[in-house]
């Protein structure tokens, strides 16, 4: 019997490496992955408590998070690809023309 | 040690490593196929936790589908790798200072304040069956159904959006 | 309102018309006046005062047929509020109609005589539209010398007061475009000025002790005051009635405030007669009269005041010795006898007191304007002699080059400096038999009616106060001296200047009033002899003034007196008469008194004093004030600069990066710098770089888990 | 309709009206629209006469209310609620009365933008009118701050070279002080339950703690619009660049806001605090007349120099309004409206020399009176005015403010009375140093220079005498018969000195 | 599946915009290129009707889907408000987009589906259903502040909102996890009940609750989760960023209010804290950096900051249940002075913006009040309502504002909240100042339909200053159900 604590660390661990990600990467592409990594540690709290308490209703919780997830990334790896195209370069440190 | 444990810990250090993985990789490429390695892994410990659906959607969508798009798009825009600058020298320190404080903070929290009590079912508990699958289809049919409509409209417009931006209009140079 | 239904017999009720025939008359002057002739003009001007005069005549007549008892006319309820009720009404008592006699005779003299003397005047000033004018303010000097002596409240007196002050103002800045030589200067406008600040440090002292007695009597009307100052503490009365000598003293001319009567003969000559030496400046000594009850409580402030002016004859006495300007001495001269009423009221003899006064009135009257007859007969003289030189000019060059000392002669030629005159007893017969009497008068000589006013104060000082009699003496000596010096440096001797040689005598509508004050002056006397049954003035004063003590005369002292001023008499023959001044020759008292007399020339050198002491470090402290306090510290240092430098101050600590404040907008200077400053600071955190945004939200979060953590 | 048909809404909004057919007019018949600006003004003083006409002034109590529910849902209990009484009357006629003639002087002072400034002049009116008529705190705040905006851009757009820079000031400042007042308004409102302000004096229950605080938050708005030391820097900046109408209606009215806000709202609400502060307050104003009049004294800008005059004669208002006593605040009230007359010509009069030499500089000026004769004796009579001589207005305002201030038990130290009085001999001195140095002494070169450029100096024309004249006429009623002014407010004065706890 | 008509009655404003969103979509493949203007006016037309039905719901208050939505006077409200932004910001983008060559159909089809987002965010009863309607209004944002492209500003201000709205979503995602960790459930009602049970751990609850208002902040450009709005609100094509910066606020703060009045409400001695810090942080920082601003654009979204701290002002004492209507009330009324003003205000720089993204400097407006005196006029209406100052509703909903501020008892962040009105009286002024005392030609377009938003919201922000009552008394009926 794990405890449900060992669950919440991990996921809030994977949470934290996903923020890293964000703040450390500049390839666009990676710091939306690192997004991914958030929203995928805390979908796995949501499954760990859901599996506590006994209830579907967080296993819903991160069916709609997974869908949701996978619309976002069909527009933001559109915005990306748009972005590539006018400036060859998926550096987000290059996007800073606003500013100040 | 019993055997979860050291299941639990086994995968949660193969699911911490590979996201550091992806974190440090310097390859787009190979940060992608760690988050599918870390995702996979998740749907490990979402079939542990009873909830073979979550672990098969997660595997269908997150692993198969969204990361197979990320591997897509970094191929085709070629941009495994970025050239070094180093416009923000400042960003890298304070970002790692700043996570690892939240690292802390939330486990000091998590662990020693708020103790989110009780303990996850074994694997192959009872509401690992067909029954209790329907059960939960019935769920997201009846109680969840405005989320799932709405969601559907969301995909809609998702599409409509990539569509907006990627279609090139007449008469307009990229 | 203390007897009101008296208004109703007698001619009471035309008190008004005291001032509002004086109004009427300038208002007809300010509005016809620009079509009228100056005849015109200057005859409505006397017929508004003459019509005060003769109200003035009809209430003394009203009031010596009611046994004198005082009569209060209530003419306009004025300020109501709170317990406080001021209004204006007349009062109407024996020592009011004294001055309002004295006020609109000698006004209503000078007015005619300032018919035919600004005439001239306004035309050597080259400015005839000034002449209306001149009769405006001299009415309206009448109007408010009238409010002042009839009101029946000390408000309405002060109000009186502040406005002779106006007038004063008004007409000694007449010619304020010029000195007194008619050079454009700042000369006259700045004697202007001088006498109302003066005037109004005066009035402030009036108003602190105006303030004392309302909060002490609930009351600014006299009768109730005296009523209710009885009861009061001596302390509070003692406050008041030295505050208020701090106005007599202001108004009156008595040190240290008289420094502002020297330089007011920068007005027109009938002014210096009228305001400057009859009217005006008497009204402290009416103001210590009318408040003798006050007064006669505390003997502590009655010493006070009696020195006051013991010590003000004398000191004004030395310096009119010094002067050269036939004005300036009489203007000191002026300082000192006002240096003798005051005293004399000062001590508690109220009666002699107001008796030099009216004495004074007519004399220094007299002697103001004979000696305005002597400046316009010089200036006519000076006239003439350039004239001629004109006339000689195309003759030949020495004839040129006498014009051009002409010309540079009327530059600096001073129509009023004795040192310019000598000899006019030939040319001017009629001014100098004039000014003689005037002259004797002044000196105390019997029978003249300076002796018996100036004998009375003298008698009453050797009686209580040693001290002042002791003063008092030496000034009178002074007295004499410097008026004989004077007539010795006019009258006698050659005339010292070609104006003097070619002066005229002045016309009829300018010598007739002075032969009528000259009477006043030869006979004036008789208002108030110290003989049994005569003391008609001290009986007259004593409807109002109780308690009036009247002495019989004292030879003694009278004789004492009579021979100090005709050894001072002599003593001035022996040292200008028997030797007459030369032209260029300094005067003979120069070399035996050395640096006495450069003393007395100068004043004493108390304008330089009040200068150094409070006009200068005013002065300086207001323009530090302004300059470097109000406006480099509080306008732009402290909010432009501290606040601005704050906030730069602040956001330089967190962010150590510097602020660029040109560059961002150039008119917000102000507070804007400050904010600005910290903004385009704050702003170089929006880098542009999304993962510095992000950063940015993980701090939040961050802050607010640790918060929850500390909490 | 019955709303609209109330006098004193008729008042503060008629100008309104002129504002909308302002509106209508092309800008270039520039002419028209001053002669609508001018007759709306005059048909508002009209107004206000007829409200005087209906005023009983032994009624203690608001008249002529007109007074409605303006919002009352969730707990709010604000009401339309205008209403004249003592205190206010006479400002509001002073309002009325100033604002045709600051119309009159702009006539040909103003080319540039003539319809907007109308515009903005007549909407000020409204604001101003409103202020002194309101009686509902909400109401009032929202009048208080709308003056704002038109003045603002009346120094900004008409002002002289730095208006810009003075708008900003100006409008900072006022709302800086303004803001915090919003707060305590709030306050009362709340736990008062409504903003009606004689609701909130009958009331009356705040605790003496909180009611400090309320009365510091109200004094730091009304005292920064007096304006009182040390909280003056504003003035200066903002009467100098103002254009000349601009400068009447800020000193003639605008000023007068702060202080009325003390008698109308300070003293009522919160009279324990008025009584505490009431030496600090006269401490303050004391300290404003000295340093006002002698930093007067050292400019030599004549603009600067009325302006800084203003500040020694608010302490005057001041010093009268805290010595708690009838004669105090009476003279306050009157001493406020003779600043308006005596100062607001004093700025029309310089606006007309102004106007011919474009310097304000006093040292180029001298013997303008020789020249200039009416313009010299008109000056002569409102400097005169200004400096507090007997039979003229400033007299009377400044004598019974003095008077009570001495005899204050409030303040209970005649020193500040004494130390204001020397007040009066400075006033001489700075307002005679800039009549002499203007109107006296030798010709000045800027007569020549003006020669250079055209005619030479002309003396006022026939317009400019009606702009001034009416203020002399009130410059010498005021001096020379006070007493109705007087009894106009003396029975709210003393009902409202009769609230004050005072020792 | 047994849903009864009260279920869809709830919901009905929202069913009927996206069917009709939906319908759109199709529509507009018919209409012609040059004709979008029909779309327009169909997408108009839409938020109409809609606006038609919310109206005839006002007073209804019922709980729909399980749960899942609920229909009270708060929702209506900010249905309604959420429908005339749509419409303004139909209004202010309709001759727009023609003028920047970027005029497409799904312009407007986007805009509905986001106010249908918006509306669900104010309806949800869940933190479900706030998840999703948060994404629902986000994406088809972020496609339309990239509509521009592909010029680069406006790719750049799609994508960094994009990436920092998604990384929000992350805390929001994570935050719910943890709320539902310590609940077990995710609806609001049942939030409430579990936490007045004493096994449910307040802390756990607390973290998520935390991580939840981090999302909102995002949305509602609080301090310090503010830093895209500048750059975005830039960036992004003018009419979605006034748009954006209405009907987003609004949302944002909607479902703010709806899921920390109902469910967190047990945890407000820790939130007010945050929220007091945050509130005032917002407003500090807003004020002070937009005193450096030269773009109007940025200026106003630092403005718009600033107005987020000031909204927020009211959400502190909501704890307190004797001021929550009343701060409630005044949320909401400020909220819509704010999105009158927003609109007015955006309208004209539109009117004076070029292409190429000239004509967006304060320094271009020099002159406009000579050359253009009612556009002017219209701006110094929208700058005054912005610093609150009468007669505009800036100015009764900041008094409205302060005074739940005060009543709650946090005199000291009124404090705040004035003098920071003080600093942006500079700023404003400027723009004022601008206008009208300095020389210049600017020059503006003349549309139709941005006249009509430029007049209308003036006149709303006077009018409604001067008689708020039945604004007023429509917020303050516009309380929350309470579960």
């Amino acid at each position: 019997m794990i405890p449900v604590e060992y669950y919440i660390v991990l996921s809030a661990i994977l949470f934290a490496i996903g923020v890293a990600g964000v703040l450390i990467r500049r390839n666009a592409l990676i710091i939306f992955m690192s997004i991914e990594l958030m929203l995928n540690a805390a979908n796995l709290a949501v499954v760990a408590f859901s599996s506590v308490l006994k209830t579907f209703s967080g296993q819903v919780f991160v069916f709609f998070v997974i869908a949701v997830a996978a619309a976002e990334v069909a527009v933001g790896l559109a915005l990306i690809v748009e972005i590539f195209k006018a400036k060859h370069s998926i550096d987000v440190d290059q996007m800073s023309s606003l500013k100040g | 040690m019993t055997l979860d444990l050291a299941l639990f810990l086994i995968l949660a250090l193969v699911a911490v490593a590979t996201a550091l993985g992806m974190l440090f990789s310097k390859n787009a490429v190979y940060s992608a196929l760690f988050l599918v390695l870390n995702f996979v892994t998740v749907a490990v410990f979402y079939l542990l936790l009873g909830a073979p659906f979550i672990a098969m959607a997660q595997i269908t969508v997150y692993a198969g589908a969204i990361m197979v798009l990320f591997l897509f798009v970094i191929m085709l825009l070629g941009a495994e790798r970025l050239p070094a600058t180093n416009v923000l020298p400042w960003q890298r320190p304070l970002a790692i200072t700043l996570t690892v404080i939240l690292a802390m903070e939330s486990t000091y929290l998590l662990l020693s304040r708020a103790r989110p009590s009780g303990s996850v079912l074994p694997p192959g508990a009872e509401v690992n069956t067909v029954d209790n699958l329907r059960a939960m289809a019935m769920t997201l049919f009846n109680n969840y159904l405005l989320p799932f409509e709405v969601t559907s409209v969301l995909l809609l417009v998702a599409m409509v959006g990539v569509i907006v931006l990627v279609r090139r209009e007449k008469g307009q140079k990229s | 309102m203390h007897l009101s239904e008296s208004v109703t017999t007698g001619y009471f009720f035309l008190a008004p018309w005291l001032v509002f025939a004086p109004v009427i008359g300038l208002l007809i002057n300010i509005i016809f006046g620009g079509r009228l002739s100056e005849k015109a003009i200057g005859t409505v001007a006397s017929l508004a005062s003459g019509a005060s005069f003769v109200v003035s005549v009809l209430l003394a007549w009203s009031l010596a047929a009611g046994h004198g008892a005082a009569v209060t006319v209530p003419f306009l309820e004025w300020i109501h509020i709170g317990d406080l009720e001021l209004d204006w009404a007349f009062r109407v008592d024996s020592l009011s109609t004294t001055m309002m006699l004295v006020v609109s005779g000698v006004g209503t003299l000078i007015h005619i005589y300032a018919i035919g003397y600004m005439h001239e005047d306004v035309r050597f000033k080259h400015d005839p539209g000034r002449f209306r004018r001149f009769f405006v303010f001299l009415n309206l000097f009448i109007a408010m010398m009238m409010i002042l002596v009839s009101g029946d409240s000390y408000l309405m007196l002060f109000v009186g007061w502040e406005g002779v002050g106006l007038c004063s103002f008004l007409l000694i800045g007449f010619w304020y475009d010029m000195d007194t030589l008619g050079r454009p200067s700042w000369a006259n406008s700045n004697a202007a000025k001088k006498a109302f600040v003066t005037n109004r440090v005066g009035d402030f002292g009036f108003l602190i002790a105006a303030f004392l007695m309302f909060w002490a009597f609930g009351s600014f009307q006299f009768d109730e005051v005296f009523e209710a100052a009885h009861a009061v503490a001596p302390g509070v009365i003692v406050a008041i009635t030295l505050f208020m000598l701090i106005g007599v003293a202001g108004k009156s001319a008595q040190i240290p405030l008289y420094v502002w009567l020297p330089d007011a003969m920068a007005g027109p000559t009938p002014v210096s007669a009228l305001i400057h030496a009859a009217t005006m400046v008497t009204a402290g000594v009416y103001l210590i009269t009318r408040s003798a009850e006050l007064y006669t409580l505390v003997p502590q402030a009655q010493y006070t005041v009696a020195m006051t002016g013991a010590i003000t004859a004398l000191f004004a006495a030395t310096i009119a010795v010094g002067q050269y300007d036939i004005k300036k001495v009489l203007a000191y001269s002026t300082i000192s006898q006002l240096g003798f009423m005051v005293a004399a009221v000062g001590m508690g003899a109220f009666v002699a007191g107001m008796f030099h006064l009216v004495t004074h009135a007519f004399f220094k009257a007299l002697l103001f304007l004979s000696a305005g007859s002597v400046i316009l007969g010089l200036e006519r003289g000076h006239h003439h002699a350039e004239h001629a030189h004109h006339e000689k000019k195309p003759i030949g060059k020495s004839g040129k080059s006498k014009a051009e000392s002409g010309h540079d002669e009327h530059e600096v030629f001073d129509p009023g400096d004795m040192r310019n005159m000598g000899g006019l007893r030939k040319t001017m017969p009629v001014t100098f038999w004039l000014y003689m009497i005037g002259t004797l008068a002044l000196a105390g000589i019997v029978p003249f009616a300076g002796f018996w006013s100036k004998d009375e104060i003298l008698l009453d000082a050797s009686r209580h106060y040693p001290a002042v009699y002791i003063l008092l003496s030496i000034a009178a000596f002074f007295t004499a001296f410097y008026m004989g010096r004077q007539i010795w440096l006019v009258f006698f001797g050659e005339p010292r200047h070609e104006a003097a040689a070619h002066a005229e005598e002045s016309k009829p509508i300018i010598t007739v009033p002075l032969m009528v004050l000259a009477a006043l002056s030869l006979l004036g006397g008789a208002l108030n002899l110290p003989f049994e049954g005569f003391h008609q003035l001290g009986h007259w004063l004593e409807y109002t003034l109780h308690e009036v003590e009247a002495f019989p005369l004292n030879l003694q002292v009278a004789g004492v007196s009579t021979l100090v001023a005709l050894f001072a008499i002599f003593l001035s023959w022996l040292i200008y008469g028997r030797n007459p001044l030369k032209a260029g020759q300094p005067d003979p008292l120069k070399k035996p008194l050395g640096f006495i007399f450069t003393g007395m020339e100068n004043k004493w050198f108390v304008d330089e004093g009040y200068f150094a002491v409070i006009i200068n470090p005013f002065k300086k402290l207001s323009y530090f004030l302004a300059d470097v306090v109000d406006w480099r510290f509080w306008h732009d240092w402290f909010h432009e600069t501290v606040i601005a430098g704050t906030y730069n101050w602040l956001s330089n600590i967190g962010l150590n990066l510097y602020a660029d404040q040109k560059g961002i907008d150039a008119f917000a200077n102000w507070l804007g710098t400050a904010t600005q400053s910290l903004s385009a600071t704050l702003r170089k955190v929006q880098t542009g770089f999304v993962r510095s945004y992000a950063l940015s939200v993980l701090l939040g979060v961050v802050l607010i888990l640790g918060y929850l953590i500390v909490k | 309709m019955e709303f609209l048909l109330k006098p004193l809404t008729l008042l503060t909004f008629f100008p309104l009206l002129g504002v909308l057919l302002i509106l209508f007019i092309n800008a270039e018949a520039k002419n028209i629209i001053r002669w609508v600006a001018l007759i709306t003004s005059l048909i508002t003083f009209g107004i206000s006469l007829w409200v005087l006409a209906m005023f009983d002034a032994s009624n203690v109590n608001l008249q002529l209310v007109a007074r409605y529910d303006w919002i009352t849902v969730a707990g709010w209990n604000i009401q339309y609620f205008l209403g004249i009484d003592g205190l206010s009357i006479l400002l509001v006629l002073l309002t009325a009365f100033l604002t045709p003639i600051s119309i009159l002087s702009t006539w040909t002072a103003i080319e540039e933008r003539v319809k907007d400034f109308m515009i903005f002049f007549l909407l000020l009116e409204v604001g101003m009118t409103g202020v002194f008529l309101a009686q509902d705190l909400f109401l009032f705040y929202i009048f208080w701050e709308f003056t704002l905006v038109p003045m603002y851009f009346l120094i900004g757009i008409w002002g002289g070279p730095r208006r810009i820079y003075a708008a900003i000031k100006f409008f900072l400042y006022t709302m800086a002080g303004s803001i915090l007042m919003l707060l305590a308004i709030l306050w009362l409102g709340i736990y008062g339950g409504t903003f009606s302000v004689p609701d909130l004096i009958a009331q009356g229950n705040i605790p003496a703690d909180i009611q400090w605080w309320l009365f510091l938050a109200f004094t730091a708005a009304f005292a920064i619009k007096v304006p009182m030391w040390p909280l003056h820097s504003w003035l200066p900046d903002a009467h100098v660049e103002a254009p000349t109408a601009g400068s009447v209606i800020l000193a003639g009215v605008l000023l007068k806001m702060g202080t009325y806000g003390f008698v109308r709202f300070n003293l009522p609400l919160f009279p324990e605090a008025a009584v505490r502060a009431a030496p600090w307050i006269a401490l303050l104003a004391t300290i404003g007349i000295l340093y006002g009049a002698m930093v007067s004294y050292a400019q030599a800008d004549v603009k600067k120099l009325v302006a800084y005059s203003s500040v020694s004669h608010l302490g005057f208002v001041m010093l009268g309004l805290f010595a708690m006593n009838p004669q105090g605040i009476a003279g306050g009230i009157l001493q406020m409206i003779n600043h308006g007359l005596s100062t607001g010509a004093l700025f029309l009069l310089v606006g007309m020399i102004y106007e011919q030499t474009h310097t304000r500089e006093i040292k180029v000026y001298g013997g303008l009176w020789k020249i200039t004769p009416v313009f010299g004796s008109i000056m002569l009579i409102v400097s005169l005015s200004s400096m507090g001589l007997p039979g003229l207005n400033g007299f009377v305002g400044e004598f019974t403010i003095l008077l009570g201030a001495f005899g204050s038990k409030a303040i209970n130290n005649t020193a500040y009375a004494i130390a204001s009085a020397l007040g009066v001999i400075m006033a001489a001195v700075y307002i005679l140093y800039m009549f002499q140095k203007m109107f006296l002494g030798p010709q000045g070169e800027i007569v020549d220079e003006v020669k250079k450029h055209g005619h030479g100096l002309r003396d006022l024309n026939w317009r400019e005498i009606v702009t001034v004249v009416p203020l002399l006429i009130f410059i010498f009623w005021i001096g020379l018969y006070p007493k109705p002014f007087f009894a106009l407010m003396a029975p709210a004065v003393e009902h409202l000195v009769g609230m004050l706890p005072i020792p | 599946m047994n849903l009864t008509p009260q279920d869809y009655q709830v919901l009905t404003p929202y069913i009927l915009l996206t069917a009709w969103a939906c319908v759109l979509l199709l529509a507009d493949l018919f209409i012609p290129r040059e004709r979008k203007s029909i779309t327009a006016l169909l997408a108009a037309l839409g938020l109409a009707v809609t606006l038609g039905v919310t109206l005839s719901q006002v007073g209804i208050e019922q709980t729909g889907f399980f749960g899942m939505a609920v229909l009270d006077g708060f929702s209506t409200f900010v249905n309604a408000l959420l429908l005339v932004s749509g419409i303004l910001g139909i209004a202010i983008a309709h001759d727009y987009v023609k003028r920047m060559g970027i005029e497409r159909g799904e312009y407007y089809t986007l805009l509905l589906f986001s106010v249908s987002g918006m509306m669900l965010m104010a309806q949800a009863a869940d933190l479900i259903i706030v998840f999703i309607a948060l994404e629902l209004l986000s994406i088809p944002l972020y496609v339309l502040a990239a509509f521009a492209r592909p010029q680069l500003s406006s790719e750049e201000a799609g994508m960094k909102y994009f990436l920092l709205g998604a990384f929000a979503t992350g805390f929001v995602v994570y935050g719910t996890a943890l709320v539902f960790g310590a609940t077990g459930t995710t609806s609001l009602a049942g939030i409430v009940a579990a936490a007045a049970s004493p096994s449910t751990s307040t802390l756990l609850l607390t973290i998520g609750a935390a991580l939840v208002l981090v999302g909102f902040g995002f949305k509602v450009a609080a301090v310090p989760f503010h830093m895209w709005t500048p750059d975005v609100y830039q960036g992004a094509p003018t009419a979605v960023t006034a748009f954006m910066a209405a009907g987003a606020k609004i949302a944002g703060f909607a479902a703010l209010l709806r899921v920390f009045a109902t469910a967190f409400s047990s945890l407000a001695v820790d939130m007010t804290a945050v929220l007091w810090a945050l509130a005032a942080l917002t407003m500090i920082l807003g004020n002070v950096i937009a005193i450096s601003q030269t773009d109007i654009k940025r200026m106003l979204a630092y403005s718009s900051i600033a107005h987020a701290g000031y909204i927020l002002m009211a959400f502190v004492p909501y704890g307190n249940p004797a001021v929550r209507d009343v701060s409630i009330a005044a949320g909401l009324f400020y909220l819509a002075a704010y999105a009158f003003t927003n609109f007015g205000a955006w309208s004209v720089v539109i009117a004076l913006e070029k292409k190429e993204e000239k004509g967006l400097a304060i320094a271009d407006y020099a002159g406009l009040g000579r050359k253009h005196p009612l556009l002017a006029a219209a701006m110094t209406v929208f700058m005054l309502s912005l610093v609150g100052l009468p007669p505009t509703l800036g100015l009764v909903g900041k008094v409205y504002l302060f005074r739940a501020v005060i009543a709650g008892g946090f005199t000291g962040l009124a404090i705040i909240g004035v003098l920071t009105s003080l600093i942006s009286a500079y700023y404003y002024l400027r723009v004022v100042v601008t206008m009208y005392m300095k020389d210049g030609e600017p020059e503006t377009v003349r549309e139709t339909w941005l006249g009509f938003t430029t007049g209308l919201s003036a006149i709303v922000t006077v009018v409604f200053s001067l008689l708020p009552q039945s604004l007023f008394a429509w917020a303050s009926e516009a309380v929350l159900k309470l579960f």
